[in-house]
């Protein structure tokens, strides 16, 4: 390699310089930031903010979360948080029963578009319209990951997935279904956004709406969702760059990142949180 | 002590909430229904929840999540609704939660299902087949001591006539005192280092991978030693016998009464009832079986439990099936088999050596 | 784009700096378009998992973006309490060298 | 010593409430009891009949028997399978009012004393007295206390105590006029004319 | 009886004088008019509408009809249509593999709010994403009317059921589901609509949205429901003549009757169909 | 005749489209998602269906309807995607409908769920467990051909080894002829008074009420039939052997190379395998074991089949299992007693009449 | 109300008719307050089911509501190729009688 | 007769297309031929491993084998498990390339001549042919070219055939890179050297 490249810094150790640590590797609640998911996947950045937020919210010694089937879930060994894994959709009714046994505890689901919206969509629904104080997270990549990226309920017009290797086609494969729109007539919701992990803005405001659904919780205000977009890379069979554009341009067409329901009423479709 | 009359769907969730089961989540089906109806009346006045939930796979759901924030909590159904729920049933199993399951089958034809289970892989519940109310009562409370004991779910498999038959109960059973669950979930231990994962497959905190062979060989383990210690039976009569009918649940309460009538008249009949149906309780039929010429079983079915009969006996004595499908126009289970007029004729047919056709 | 050994020899005004645990980096570069000065490039060499990994260059703000896109927690991040001024180069320019000074 | 009860009716003739007091008074003087409802199949609106246990003892008799010691029967029209259960020595309460044809014609035995090979009879304007008592629904009570009267199988004071304990609280106002059928029932039919305990019965 | 009353006309017999039929006891395509449903059920009215509108399509003999399990049940062995009973909650997934099978069919489903909107609210929301092209009706009383009157989750507030003998309240009992509602964001959806049988009006303004959901599906437009109110005196638990008055005063409240997708353009909530 | 490289998944596909196999769904699970695939494949090509269903009860149900029109259609998934369709899977045999089921389990551990049915009632489906790819293309075939025979489900057993091993196959089967099916609804015979009815509860066209028990011992009476004439079995070198070892499925391929092995060292030991595991060739199996010492029984599980290896000889010869729980750390299956040596040696042991711990 | 025995004896177009299979009907009242013209009302009697079942008095225009509402398929209905004028009462008024005109 | 070969390696060097294609072309010459692909547990970009079973006959043996007649290493990464299943005359062609020192260090054999107790060692630069020919993902088909020639197991033509046979239509602009591979492995080991075969190979 050449050897005039001076411009390179160092960044194995601390800083020698007075400096204040603003940020830091793996949040607090993960017991080890090694994991085995793909590279340039967006699930482990939406899970930072997950733990983060309980965190700040003093509620990690009073969160009790469920996981469901997917990649996420091999995180269920490495979150530092109570947890129960739940089966394959299942996630919802899971948190309900734990909820009404420990109401003062800040409960929340974390599932994949094939979990919530494939497999257990119903649970989801029920669960909101019963108004249960339980916060459902979403991890939708438009894909099953876990099991090689075949299409599941939510996938995009036009994505790519090992079984729609030309794109969803409508026609053909029939149309996703916009989880977050599905809940916004329904009596017993309190707080639904959609966030996405493709950008650094989007992955700040992606917080704020995860913070925002833990606090209508604690207020008992009601079932809350945060649905966040995170790239597959491998699922969509494109080189791990190429995952945040191809959210946008793809994913996030059809479901538009938005708050949809704050304090119990809906708000202008799409509008920004 | 005064007895109360209580139809058995009621005497059930009674015992149950006295047995400390704080959460109930069920849908409607006959014959269980009217034990949803009883919890949903109960539950709430102890400080309890009891759902009426959408679906009977959202119902085991929810109970689930119950069970693993340390409460006494239970689920039920009929055959169909258990159906819909194997995949939890086995893997709750997995997950070593206490779940207590109350079946109120339309007629035997899940015998199978209760002892086999239709979830995939190796599991086993503990399965209770009371002969009547007052039965019911004390394998109820026994079924949440026993899932306690082993973290491991227990059926209480009754029927229409289990559910709907009213008797005088009595309530003698020491007020429950919850017991401390140190591995459930009460979300304490966040953040520590140590918090905890109620997990079916096997994952364990701290590691990425799974062991899956190391643990299912302990649930073995585990189930090896239930077989071994909690099998239970009642026999009547078998000493001298040269017919000895076996029989289970409701039926069995029918066949009793044969057997003894019969034996009043000095016939040497004798009775047997596995009050377990799994654990099977193999050696004490084999016991039961001894000296006799041959064993009857009498189940309101195609032909199921014959097989564990079969097996506990193993070829030392014949075994033939004198029960048979018999139904009502709607299914549940009370039909014309259901008379001791009947039931005489076919032990009577038997003890004459006569093959009988169901 | 600058000339190999031509480099513009600006001084950039540093006002943070990151560290990398590059053996935990899967080499996917979603940090590379994050950063708003655009100081991180990923390098030649190679970790022992052969991913490619960031490097730093002179301009970072410790604003953190790297760290929130970052998939595999590999980046922490630091504010001076006083900016420095270091010299840069164009950090479009691709590759890198094994080279470093201390930040 | 074990004594059972079957009733039929048709549907809303509080069949079920009437099997229910019965069981309960049992319990109240120290008895067992046991029993269990059916109702018609997947039809709507069919009969509804109920069979009542009561012993000294456990009650080790299945809920369904073959035979019975004795019967009330409310309405003719499902009758028939109670009917094969009777013994020549059954004690029936028949509801007159409502059996079409009285029970002795329907049964083709010509009288209501009790030859050796046909039940003992025993009818009862069930109906007529509820309504001369402006309470209607209360027949299967007023047929419910005769039989008692008739066997003294439980005793009046229980089955009062135990009618007030099978009324759900928001059907309170319906107590007192239970407790006039019940009473006229007891009143209707001879104490203890076809005794059920060999001893004289539970004192009245 | 009062013997002076001579006003009382015969209608024993056909009419002796000239005049026409127009209106049948029963529909052409039932085997039978006696059934077994209680007095004042408004299940047997919905069935007749949709009956009549098969047989006036020509569609007789090209129908295949998909039977959910609840009190109509019982009608399965009455109907002379080609009919597939399916589990509980399971219809628009039977029907979706019989319509692949059978492209040129009328493909349609009868299921009950417990049916469709508790034990299988996902397979009809699916189904409806799809575009399958099979027409879900409802027969929405609010109660699983089989089991003896218990509450669902279509069940409006306030509503008498076994388990909401004081009316449903939204803090203990959740918010019903407006099934109708929810299908609207869908991209397979061609044509929703929600009528009753309360009274004559709406009976003939159901039969005519009935018919217009079949014509959507013989015109290939994707999927469509129509979702029908019935009374339900006896899991109300009210006298059968107060069924009318007590559906559109209560189930009415929650559940607009109007026209909500038409040609798969939503139209605006509530519109008169 | 050119034989193809296949995965067995892909032969599976292609064996059941060339049997006339019209409509799949299915729900992706390791180790049948690429059955599910292979349909998704090949289905379009001959203007039949594959839906990507949105679970496996909707699956399952999507396939009810497909056969319901007479089509030859199938669906599958491993064990836990079977247990949810265990309410389906028992009533579609009520309904007669002869579904196929292609069940790529993880491990031998769904055994009684196969062939015991976690639904509710007493239903039974054919099971054919096959030893490789050939043998599987083999059984599909025959699979839709008694499905469509008795108007009952059949399943294909295998497993991630089956699945995934590629090997060259022939497809020799006849070209499939559609055979008209009476029973099918097909729209025509609206109006007429004799439009059909597939019913899973009995109930007739023409009348408002149902008798189950008629229709439940009808069904019996066919699945004794087929229990009659439908067991399928193999065995080797069972004449003069002392031991005789039991496997099914891929499992029985590791042992009966190691038995071969072993005989060809002049061991006396003998081979046998359930081809199908319903009905269990239970008399060709007692045939087998008479005039041996043992019966050792190695399935990839805690001691399922077992049940039916004792039911078979009842107590002539003792039973005994040497296999056991054993998966890699997917919990796929493929776990430490996959090995001809690890097999060898507990052969040897029973052999040496020494007790083998699992 | 009119008073019974000193009804308005007036006369009232009928341009239709209903059969009623009385049989089948199970009383639940509904055709009553579905017929426009209000020519519909219970029957003091009742049928073999224990059910009061509907009576028609003159006034119908065979305009088909009942059948609509009917859940039983009771009804069946005709109309008149020419209009009647028949004798009416007030349909309101409660109970019947069992004496018949033919219409 | 049976012939084994296990193939290692890591995800990504084209392991299974190997294996697929010396599978194909056995089948091409008439032979039997079985192959199982299995990769690292859940761990993702974990090991990548094969086993080809190719007989006279339709294949006995299961799909996971014991011991081996021979293997092909790519890498040495994940390695050791199919070292274990080596016999002392297995057959042994190693990508020398990527292999971490030579196979003989890592073996600690001392030479790749075949003494009684070490398998039979074959080296062949793969990744570097591949390289030098600019189809770095080339290397397996190298080292199954060198092995092909090493012991005749399948000809050149069956091969290359099979390799035609097993690249999907959308990755055609591989194929002729993918031939110069096979046709520089099939060079770079000495002829029939390992004898897979009683008879003389089938002709190349
Ligand atoms: C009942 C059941 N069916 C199927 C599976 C197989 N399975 C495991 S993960 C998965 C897909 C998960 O998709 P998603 O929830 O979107 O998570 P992702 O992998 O995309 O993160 C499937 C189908 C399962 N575990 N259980
Ligand atoms: C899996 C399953 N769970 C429960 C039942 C019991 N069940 C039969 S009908 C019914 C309710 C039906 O309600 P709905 O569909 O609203 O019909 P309705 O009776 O109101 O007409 C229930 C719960 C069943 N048959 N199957
Ligand atoms: S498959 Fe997709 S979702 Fe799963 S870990 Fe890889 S990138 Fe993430
Ligand atoms: S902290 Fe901000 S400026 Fe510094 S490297 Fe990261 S993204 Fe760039
Ligand atoms: S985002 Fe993280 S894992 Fe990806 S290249 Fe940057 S440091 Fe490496
Ligand atoms: S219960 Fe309700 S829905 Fe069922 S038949 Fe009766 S009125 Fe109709
Ligand atoms: S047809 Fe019309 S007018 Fe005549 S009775 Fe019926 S509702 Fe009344
Ligand atoms: S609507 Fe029909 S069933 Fe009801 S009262 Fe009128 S005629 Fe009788
Ligand atoms: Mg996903
Ligand atoms: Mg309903």
């Amino acid at each position: 390699m050449s050897s005039d490249r001076l411009d390179v810094l160092d960044t194995h150790g601390r800083p020698t310089r007075v400096s204040t640590r603003v940020g830091e590797f793996e949040p607090k609640l993960l017991l080890d930031g090694e994991h085995d998911l793909c590279p340039g996947c967006g699930e482990p950045v939406a899970i930072r903010l997950l733990l983060e937020v309980i965190e700040e919210l003093g509620y990690a010694q009073d969160s009790i979360g469920v996981i469901g089937i997917g990649c996420y879930t091999a995180f269920t060994g490495l979150i530092d948080v109570d947890l129960i894994q739940a089966l394959h959709g299942r996630a919802p009714s899971v948190a309900t029963g734990a909820k009404r046994m420990r109401p003062d505890k800040l409960l929340f689901t974390l599932q994949g578009d094939g979990d919530m919206v494939n497999e257990g969509l119903q649970e989801v629904i029920h669960t909101a319209a019963r108004g249960e104080s339980v916060t459902c997270v979403l991890l939708n990549n438009g894909v099953f990951g876990e099991t090689g990226g075949h299409m599941t309920a939510t996938t995009a017009l036009g994505q790519r997935t090992k079984t729609s290797l030309e794109g969803r086609d409508a026609d053909y494969h029939g149309y996703p279904i916009p989880i977050a729109e599905l809940l916004v007539p329904l009596g017993g919701v309190s707080y639904v956004a959609r966030g996405s992990v493709a950008d650094a803005k989007s992955v700040v405001r992606t917080k704020a709406m995860l913070r925002k659904a833990f606090e209508a919780q604690i207020a008992g205000e009601g079932f809350s969702l945060v649905e966040i977009l995170t790239m597959c890379p491998t699922g969509w069979f494109i080189p791990t760059a190429d995952g945040p554009g191809y959210l946008d341009e793809v994913l996030g067409e059809v479901h538009a990142a938005g708050e949809l329901v704050v304090g119990g009423k809906p708000v202008g479709k799409g509008a920004s949180g | 002590m005064t007895r109360t009359l209580m139809e058995g769907s009621e005497a059930i969730a009674t015992a149950a909430v006295a047995a400390g089961c704080r959460f109930f989540a069920g849908y409607p089906m006959t014959p269980f229904t009217e034990v949803l109806e009883n919890f949903g009346k109960r539950l709430p006045a102890v400080g309890g929840v009891c759902i009426n939930a959408e679906s009977e796979i959202e119902a085991i759901g929810m109970t689930w999540g119950a069970l693993a924030t340390g409460a006494r909590a239970a689920t039920g159904s009929t055959g169909q609704g258990l159906a819909l729920m194997q995949e939890s049933l086995s893997e709750i199993t997995r997950a070593e939660l206490p779940l207590v399951v109350f079946h109120m089958a339309r007629g035997q034809g899940d015998y199978y299902q209760a002892t086999r289970g239709g979830g995939h892989g190796d599991y086993r519940h503990i399965v209770y087949a009371p002969i009547d109310v007052r039965e019911a009562v004390e394998l109820t409370e026994l079924a949440f001591d026993r899932a306690d004991h082993w973290r491991n779910p227990v059926q209480i498999y009754g029927d229409y006539l289990l559910a709907h038959t009213s008797e005088g109960v009595e309530f003698t059973a020491d007020p429950f005192v919850p017991v401390a669950k140190d591995w459930a979930v009460d979300g304490s231990l966040g953040g520590s280092g140590r918090s905890r994962n109620i997990n079916p497959i096997g994952m364990q905190k701290g590691s990425k991978s799974i062991d899956p062979e190391s643990f299912w060989k302990r649930l073995q383990v585990k189930h090896d030693q239930i077989e071994a210690s909690e099998a239970r039976f009642e026999s009547e009569s078998t000493e001298d016998a040269e017919l000895l009918v076996v029989a289970f649940g409701s039926v069995a309460r029918f066949v009793r009464h044969v057997v003894r009538e019969l034996r009043s008249e000095g016939r040497k009949v004798g009775y047997a009832r596995p009050i377990s149906l799994w654990p099977f309780p193999a050696e004490a039929l084999a016991a039961a079986a001894r000296g006799t010429q041959r064993v009857a079983v009498l189940e309101q079915n195609a032909g199921q439990m014959i097989d564990d009969v079969r097996l506990s006996v193993l070829g030392s004595v014949p075994v033939v099936g004198i029960g048979g499908i018999s139904s009502d126009s709607a299914g549940f289970g009370m039909g014309p088999l259901l008379d001791t007029r009947v039931i005489r004729g076919r032990i009577e047919s038997a003890l004459e050596n006569l093959e009988v056709s169901t | 784009m600058a000339h190999r050994g031509c480099r513009a020899m600006t001084l950039v005004e540093t006002r943070g700096t990151i560290r990398i645990d590059s053996e935990r980096c899967k080499g996917c570069e979603l940090c590379i378009p994050a950063c708003p000065p655009r100081v991180l490039r990923m390098s030649e060499g190679r970790n022992t998992r052969g991913a490619r990994v960031p490097e730093l260059l002179a301009g970072c703000t410790g604003c953190s973006a790297c760290l929130l896109v970052c998939p595999d927690f590999c980046i922490e991040v630091y504010q001076y309490a006083e900016p420095v001024m270091l010299e840069a180069v164009n950090a479009s320019e691709s590759g890198s060298g094994d080279n470093e000074v201390t930040a | 010593m074990e004594r059972e009860v079957m009733l039929t009716g048709i549907g809303g003739q509080s069949v079920q409430l009437a099997a229910q007091i019965l069981a309960r008074a049992s319990l109240l003087e120290g008895r067992h009891a046991m029993f269990l409802g059916t109702y018609g199949g997947t039809m709507r609106g069919g009969n509804t009949d109920s069979t009542v246990i009561i012993g000294d003892a456990p009650i080790v008799s299945p809920p369904i028997v073959s035979s019975t010691w004795s019967a009330m029967v409310m309405h003719h029209q499902f009758w028939q399978p109670l009917r094969e259960k009777l013994r020549p020595d059954s004690i029936v309460v028949v509801n007159s009012t409502l059996f079409e044809n009285s029970f002795a014609t329907a049964d083709s035995a010509t009288d209501s004393t009790a030859p050796e090979d046909v039940p003992r009879i025993f009818e009862v304007p069930a109906t007529q007295i509820a309504t001369d008592l402006g309470n209607a629904l209360g027949a299967s009570l007023v047929l419910l206390g005769a039989f008692a009267s008739l066997t003294r199988l439980v005793g009046l004071d229980a089955l009062l105590q135990a009618m007030r304990d099978s009324i759900p609280s928001y059907r309170r106002q319906h107590v007192g006029a239970n407790e006039t059928a019940l009473e006229r029932g007891f009143e209707s039919l001879p104490p203890n004319g076809a005794p059920a305990w060999p001893t004289a019965g539970v004192a009245q």
